[in-house]
């Protein structure tokens, strides 16, 4: 499994680490398609989960990728800043990622370039700001009073 | 023949009259009874909790109507075989009538079949 | 608040004359879409030629309510996920936090989680099947599978006191020992289920009609199934072989034999018929794990009142009746995680339906949707 | 001023109310003897009013059979959590019920919002802040049994109703009813 993924760090700058269960892979986000088409070459056919988090200075975006033939997992991660949030869309690599980049966009307000259909999923059209931020303030949420 | 006669009459006559007075009684009641508060969004058509997404006033499709015609040709068919049947029953003459007349329609089917009129979609 | 329908392009139909397309909205208040989704479908005379699924009207925002609470206050929020099959997202985050916070689980509670999640899967795949064949008008059919479904709830009742929101499965082991009797019980239950599976059978999918109704009807390929991210039934159907449960064994799925229920053309007939056959699969294994109970707590010892996993993040999926359905927990070392992400199959196979129904007719959407066994608090979450 | 209204007034002008009052006590029997009801189910209470429908608890007993359409409904079961975005939807399919109608606010989530009250942004937190709610069950989610008790009990409201306009019992004016501004036309 290693050497498969020896030609990502060369040529993309990747960062791999190996866990216990998965393999890690950090990417700059401008290879990050690059990346994902060089995945899905070696026998990553399965895009499980497209994920983001609001790490405070910037965003992380987490994707956990599947080889049935490898018969392994792979988490993709890649950093982007926090102001004006883009990414390149893994839309044409696994259709899988479509709704889940909305998912990401609708909670995260992070924008995927090349996204055949950007728009909100779950919350409404004309909703105020993004949910999933740690400095999203809504007035009418009411914080749970902190018993422990 | 006439006690029969106008028994049967009185008797049509009778179910029909308790037909209608039994629904007049229902609805009228409803109508009676029912409080009336009528709004525009009460009016507003049911879809599904949701505005119209998009008129119904659409031109429909050619195949509709042509299958409605061919349903009617064959049903007025079938109404005249009935009376056929019943009529001219044991008769070998009233076979060959109705044989030709079923051919004739037979006819028109295959040519309906033929032209591609029963294909729902192309 | 309605979509804004796009400017009224005139769509050239094959005669050359313009289609008019009739944009029909099957919202969220409708008895075919097993729950609130919303399918807005452009007709042309009664053929869809395209659907665009809105989904949200049950979004409640559990994972921004994660952040704000323990991991030990999160598992009654996992069961309004997938509530036909809440035992699956109270495993799926319990194995999740074990994994992050190291915990180990003693035999028993596997066991124990082994024999209420197969059970699970059975109720789950009995509301999926009766809710598919009341939408193609076989009413009785729900009602027997419901039958079968109340007979699993009077046993999870019995365990855990609740009907729906089970609260069962707890990071570090089970809540409730299993009452004595209980086995006895559910090996009664799986001695005729049997019996009634064939029965279902026989009644629905050897029904001419259902054949006619289902057969053929939006066939998924196997690469369409997994470029899509679909799981479980839906992507089985289609003849992908994959099945957390043996493919990527967790807990104690390996001492088990079963075998994958796989079908071979991926039509809506054969999506719903592995449902079924997964019930029979899932019947053994019950038996199996009673024959193989351990003794020994369902709890693991010296768990901390409060649990505060190390900094790290952490995936763990389980094997649902949907899918694949997996759960994502960043910890920052203090007692509430930092980020919680559920991984929802039917969110994936859902994201399928603007595929599979076009170039059907209306009624057939529902058969689609009846075969993609949507269950809405998960989808949206 | 619909034709009813007036046989209403008139008959309540008679000595006694006593016509009025057995017709209204006739009309009401058989209105609370058969409630249809519309089952909005979003969430889990939705599965325990289809457990309730079926074979083991059967609620077409108490004459209460579930249809899907507005119209031909008497009582909106509200089962399960009701979020901003379908707000406007279940106001929309309360209005198009016709008269009389009644709201039982099924489980936690319709009565207050339930277990999502804290720290949502995009749940109501009960559905009397828009719907006129007459009966409330509590229970995440409720059992199928005290489901049904409540439309037992909402036949006592139903009870309440009079074909003759502005009779309102104290108990139905004590209910909570929402603000004007998303008022029921009453």
């Amino acid at each position: 499994m290693a050497h498969h993924l020896s030609r990502l760090s060369t040529d993309l700058g990747a960062r791999i680490s190996e866990r216990f269960d998965a393999v890690v892979i950090e990417i700059p986000a401008e290879n990050l398609l690059r990346a994902a088409y060089e995945l899905r070459e070696i026998g990553f056919d399965r895009l499980g989960m497209v994920t983001a988090v609001d790490l405070g200075e910037d965003f992380e975006m987490v994707y956990r990728v599947t080889s049935r033939s490898l018969s392994s997992n792979a988490f993709v991660k890649c950093r982007i800043g926090r102001v004006d949030p883009t990414v390149s869309s893994l839309c044409e690599v696994w259709p899988a990622a479509n709704w889940q980049e909305r998912e990401v966009w609708d909670l995260f307000g992070i924008d995927f370039a090349g996204h055949p259909d950007m728009r909100r999923i779950l919350l409404p059209e004309e909703w105020p700001g993004w949910p999933l931020r740690k400095d999203y303030d809504d007035p009418n949420v009411i914080r749970r009073p902190d018993y422990i | 023949m006439h006690g029969a006669f106008a028994q049967g009459i009185l008797f049509v006559l009778g179910l029909a009259t308790a037909a209608t007075a039994f629904i007049l009684l229902v609805f009228g009641a409803n109508a009676l009874l029912s409080p009336r508060a009528p709004s525009p969004e009460k009016d507003s058509p049911f879809e599904c909790g949701m505005e119209q997404a998009g008129e119904p006033w659409t031109a429909p499709r050619l195949r509709f109507s042509t299958i409605a015609a061919l349903f009617v040709l064959f049903d007025a068919e079938a109404v005249l075989l009935f009376s056929v049947a019943t009529g001219l029953r044991g008769h070998v003459t009233a076979l060959l009538e109705v044989a030709t007349f079923v051919a004739f329609l037979a006819l028109g089917l295959a040519y309906a079949w033929r032209k591609g009129a029963l294909e729902w979609r192309s | 608040m309605s979509l804004e329908v796009e400017s009224r392009t005139p769509v050239l139909g094959e005669d050359g004359l313009p289609i008019e397309e009739l944009v029909v909205n099957v919202g969220p208040s409708h008895p075919s879409t097993h729950g609130v989704g919303r399918f807005i479908v452009h007709l042309d005379g009664d053929v869809i030629v395209r659907c665009d699924p809105v989904i949200g009207y049950l979004h409640r925002g559990i994972e921004k309510m994660a952040e704000n609470r323990t991991y030990l206050q999160i598992v009654p929020l996992t069961d309004r996920l997938d509530y036909v099959g809440s035992m699956y997202a109270n495993w799926a985050y319990c194995r999740t936090v074990e994994r992050l916070a190291g915990i180990r689980v003693p035999e028993r509670a596997e066991y124990l989680r082994v024999i209420v999640c197969e059970l699970q899967r059975i109720a789950s795949h009995m509301m999926g099947i009766g809710a598919a064949a009341a939408d193609t008008g076989a009413f009785s059919m729900f009602l027997y599978t419901f039958d079968v479904r109340e007979r699993i709830i009077e046993l999870f009742e019995s365990l855990c006191g609740s009907r729906l929101t089970y609260n069962y499965v707890r990071p570090g082991g089970v809540s409730f020992d299993a009452p004595e009797g209980w086995f006895e019980g559910v090996s009664a239950f799986t001695e005729n289920v049997d019996a009634q599976l064939a029965e279902l059978d026989s009644l629905f999918f050897g029904n001419v009609i259902t054949r006619g109704r289902l057969k053929g009807v939006a066939v998924l390929s196997a690469e369409d199934a997994v470029a899509w991210g679909a799981s479980g039934p839906v992507a089985r159907g289609s003849g992908v072989n994959w099945d957390l449960r043996k493919h990527d064994p967790y807990s104690i799925y390996p001492r088990m034999e079963f075998d994958v229920v796989v079908g071979d053309n991926g039509d809506a007939y054969d999506r719903d018929r592995c449902r079924l056959f997964e019930c029979y699969e899932s019947a053994k294994i019950i038996d199996q794990c009673i024959a193989q109970m351990p003794g020994g707590s369902f709890k693991a010892e010296g768990l901390p009142r409060l649990i505060a996993p190390p900094a790290g993040d952490a995936y763990d999926h389980i094997e649902s009746a949907r899918g694949s359905l997996g759960v994502y927990l960043v910890s920052d070392g203090s007692p509430r995680p930092y980020r919680m992400k559920v991984r929802s199959p039917a969110f994936c196979n859902l994201a399928l339906t603007s595929r599979l129904a076009v170039g059907h007719t209306l009624p057939d959407l529902v058969v689609v949707l009846g075969s993609l066994d949507p269950v809405f608090g998960e989808i949206d979450r | 001023m619909a034709l009813v209204d007036r046989i209403g007034a008139a008959l309540g002008r008679t000595p006694g109310g006593l016509i009025l009052t057995s017709v209204d006590a006739l009309v009401d029997w058989s209105r609370g003897q058969s409630l249809w009801a519309f089952p909005m189910g979003t969430a889990c209470c939705a599965m325990e009013l289809i457990a309730a429908s079926f074979s083991k608890f059967d609620f077409d007993r108490l004459g209460t059979f579930p249809r899907p359409d507005p119209r031909h409904t008497d009582v909106m079961i509200l089962a399960g959590t009701i979020t901003e975005k379908m707000k406007p939807a279940v106001r929309r399919l309360y209005d198009q019920m016709p008269d009389p109608k009644w709201v039982v606010a099924m489980g936690n989530c319709t009565v207050s919002g339930g277990i999502f009250y804290y720290d949502t942004y995009s749940v109501v937190r009960g559905a009397d802040t828009f719907l006129p709610v007459d009966v409330y069950i509590a229970g995440c989610p409720p059992r199928p049994e005290s489901l049904q008790d409540a439309i037992v009990q909402l036949r006592e409201l139903v009870k309440e109703e009079s074909i003759a306009p502005g009779r309102r019992s104290e108990r139905q004016v004590a209910l909570p009813r929402p603000p004007a501004e998303g008022g029921d036309p009453e």
